[in-house]
């Protein structure tokens, strides 16, 4: 799909993965990711290749993707306590924070069936939020979000940069950034 | 910031998914009631002589509990799969083969253990000895756990396969024969009042075997079916 | 845990399970999975009364009987121990004969005769010409056995 | 030696070099296959003496036995490449594990139905549910699985690595089936030739029916060297020396 692709990021950098529907973006943040495999090359975090020391990398990381990987039947919090649950060692009030600071507060408690695609895209990224790893692989986060939305996730990014954080954003949208590095990655 | 141990991610798995089943509890009680409707099946298509009922009991039943496990499958990664919430769990610091043992112990718990524990009432409908029954539980105690795990590869393999449901079961049951056999085997003896620890012993090692090294297959099919 | 701990224990886990799996496998193996009963172990009553089982034995030289102009066979069935009688009513296997081990399937009647509803020769390891076997027979009499 | 055999494997691993060498080896296991199979055929049903029991309906051990064997030999075979693939990531192993399927699932059915046929004087039935039959059966099985599970996965590179698991997975059956005979004592009769002691197989049965096997697996290489190629022109159709060799 694609070949040639060399890069390295560091704290503070956002690689902004951009191109045409069906160039591989989301191939991309996969491979990235460490859940597809690439037909050659390799990935490394911190000098060490991922498919290696899976652990250490999966702890330091968080994806989002197409789908929100949310159950439908559980509300938000109970989704954020899980995935937060498996990680790490967690206090209710990070991930009050982290849905307070997606605006999603209101909604905390009802099952996530019901709740708008717009909001849903909240409540997952929410949990990168809460999650507080160093690295955000972000797969369009833009998607049905209105305008405050769109801005809400640009402070975000801006605030996890500014931290020290990583992040992999594919988006077809410009990405306004006023913190951090922005490292553009055409792919045709 | 505490990374948390393998147990208690494992835990938080469980109770996870126990949710997940008791909101929507119906769908967790087909395979029982399938169970026992394939069971009932046999009187009707054969005739309701107690003799030949008694002869075909274990064999019915651990017909009726392989058919009855493998529909249960379909429901144990697909819903995973579909909602994204696998890749999170692939993606998560825990070793992935040790989580999806974690789901298919729950999912065991809540579609083997019912079987186990209403299968006496079939066997007494098929005329079943009563000092067979204790015999039985343990087979199909020792031997569903062992279905769900090698079911569970199956499960792992096909669940990026659309309508997969077929093929897992052509993938699943002739690997399940064994288990099978030794179980009604087990039944059988105890049903002629004789001695069914051969066939228990065997099950029993087919249970560790297959919890030792289902996890690491299914692990790896889960990750070739994201890919 | 460290990972490195975690991958540790993991690892320890399927070894353990890996080895109790065989320690029952082993264990099994010491009890008896015998698919027939011996002519000793029905002249014991071990079989369940009135229920269908398995015999396995030679059929002892000289007790083949037929009945004139029907297919009904008895003959004795051994273990150079104790010996069942097997009635049946049937077309006999081409193995069939004097000395050969076979099993029948079927029930005891109330007189201690064993009615086969189904006889199989079951065959030797060995194969070897006419002759040999012959030869065989001649030097130590007939000793074709399970 | 180890670097020299190394270094073999990895040029053999190459496609182009794979698909020359094996057009040119080809027609040599085809052939000796073909004379050793005539001259085993021969030596097993005409000069072999009859069995002191079974009389001349022993001779079709001399099909039964070799193609029971290839039908074990071909799994382990299909379960080794699929492993090596999924490892090391040998597109060519994983071609060959998908050429052993169809192959070994022949030499399944084979021996179910030369057993079956052998059976029917012998035990005086068409089918016993014997250890060995009844595995040989799940072995089938298990070959249709393997091919139902490639054939439902449109991704080539997802296709092989999915049955790659199936197959290791399966051949944790094999040695089940290899000593069913020992562990359910049943009617068919154990394993005669790996008999160790006395022998219990004279020596003018026992000669034709080592040769038929090697001439089987002969046969085998050639079918298998045949389908691999097949296998490669269709992976890599796109491919520059595809159409190199498409051309001369």
């Amino acid at each position: 799909m694609f070949s040639n692709l060399a890069f390295a990021i560091g704290e503070g950098d956002c690689l902004h993965v951009t191109g045409p529907n069906g160039c591989g973006k989301t191939s991309l943040l996969r491979v990235l990711s460490g859940m597809s495999l690439s037909e050659s090359g390799d990935v490394r975090w911190d000098g060490t290749r991922i498919d290696r020391d899976r652990g250490t990398f999966n702890q330091a990381v968080f994806y989002v993707g197409h789908r929100e990987g949310l159950k439908a039947h559980l509300s938000a919090v109970e989704n954020l306590q899980f995935d937060l649950g498996i990680r790490r060692s967690f206090d209710q009030a990070d991930i009050d924070a982290a849905l307070e600071r997606l605006a999603v507060t209101h909604c905390a408690h009802l099952p996530v069936r019901v709740l708008s695609a717009g909001q849903k895209r909240r409540v997952a990224l929410a949990r990168a939020v809460a999650a507080k790893s160093r690295l955000w692989i972000l797969d369009e986060p833009f998607t049905n979000l209105d305008v405050a939305g769109r801005d809400l996730i640009s402070h975000l990014l801006d605030d996890h940069l500014s931290g020290g954080g990583l992040a992999v954003v594919a988006a077809h949208h410009d990405l306004p950034l006023r913190a951090g590095r922005r490292v553009p990655l055409e792919i045709s | 910031m505490e990374n948390v141990g393998i147990f208690t991610a494992a835990a938080r798995l469980v109770e996870r998914d126990l949710k997940v089943i008791f909101r929507h509890v119906s769908e967790a009680l087909n395979p029982l009631v399938f169970f026992v409707v394939v069971a009932t099946l046999f009187p009707l298509a054969t005739s309701p002589d107690a003799a030949l009922l008694r002869d075909m009991a274990p064999g019915v039943v651990w017909v009726a509990a392989l058919l009855s496990s493998t529909l249960a499958l379909d429901s144990l990664f697909k819903a995973d799969m579909d909602d994204g919430t696998m890749e999170q769990l692939a993606l998560s610091p825990q070793p992935l083969a040790w989580l999806l043992l974690a789901k298919i112990v729950t999912h065991w718990v809540v579609s083997g253990l019912p079987l186990v524990l209403i299968a006496p009432l079939v066997a007494r409908g098929f005329f079943l000895p009563t000092e067979a029954i204790l015999p039985m539980m343990l087979a199909l105690a020792l031997g569903t756990p062992t279905l769900s795990l090698i079911g569970a590869v199956g499960a792992a393999l096909t669940a990026g396969v659309r309508r997969g449901g077929a093929l897992l079961s052509l993938l699943v049951l002739p690997l399940s024969l064994p288990t099978m056999i030794f179980g009604a085997r087990a039944t059988d003896l105890a049903g002629l009042g004789e001695d069914p620890s051969g066939p228990l012993y065997l099950l029993a090692a087919l249970l560790f075997l297959t919890l030792s090294l289902a996890p690491l297959a299914a692990a790896a099919a889960i990750r070739i079916s994201l890919d | 845990m460290k990972p490195r701990r975690q991958r540790l224990v993991l690892v320890v886990m399927i070894v353990v399970g890996v080895g109790i799996a065989t320690g029952f496998a082993l264990r099994a193996l010491q009890e008896n999975l015998l698919y027939f009963y011996s002519p000793t172990q029905v002249a014991e009553g071990e079989p369940p009364e009135g229920r269908k089982f398995r015999v396995g034995g030679l059929v002892t030289p000289g007790s083949v009987n037929r009945t004139e102009g029907a297919l009904d066979v008895s003959f004795d069935l051994t273990d150079n121990n104790t010996t069942v009688t097997v009635a049946y009513a049937g077309i006999l296997p081409d193995l069939f004969r004097e000395g050969q081990g076979i099993i029948a399937h079927g029930r005891m009647n109330g007189d201690g005769v064993f009615v086969a509803e189904e006889v199989l020769a079951k065959h030797d390891e060995n194969y070897m010409p006419p002759e040999v076997a012959e030869a065989l027979d001649q030097v130590h009499g007939k000793d074709s056995g399970p | 030696m180890w670097k020299a055999f190394v270094r073999w494997f990895h040029r053999m691993a190459s496609p182009p070099h794979f698909y020359a060498a094996a057009s040119r080896w080809t027609p040599w296991f085809f052939w000796s296959a073909i004379i050793v199979i005539a001259i085993c055929a021969y030596g097993g049903l005409v000069l072999a003496p009859a069995d002191y029991q079974q009389g001349d309906g022993f001779r079709i051990i001399y099909a039964h036995v070799p193609s029971a064997w290839m039908s074990l030999f071909v799994y382990v075979n299909m379960a080794i490449a699929a492993a090596i693939g999924l490892i090391w990531r040998i597109k060519l192993a994983h071609a060959v594990a998908a050429s052993c399927a169809p192959i070994g699932a022949s030499f399944t059915f084979l021996a179910l139905a030369t057993g079956s046929i052998w059976g029917k004087p012998m035990w005086g039935t068409w089918w016993v549910w014997d250890a060995r039959l009844t595995s040989e059966l799940i072995l089938l099985f298990l070959y249709i699985g393997y091919m139902a599970l490639r054939s439902a996965m449109e991704e080539p590179s997802r296709a092989d690595r999915a049955s790659a698991v199936l197959a290791i997975v399966g051949v944790v059956n094999v040695p089940i089936i290899h000593y069913s005979v020992v562990w359910w004592n049943t009617l068919h009769q154990g394993p005669t030739v790996s008999k160790i002691g006395e022998p219990s197989i004279t020596w003018a049965m026992l000669w034709p029916m080592l040769g038929m096997m090697v001439g089987f697996m002969l046969f085998f290489g050639a079918i298998l060297l045949t389908r691999v190629r097949g296998e490669v022109l269709a992976r890599e159709r796109n491919s520059k020396w595809i159409k190199e060799v498409a051309v001369s």
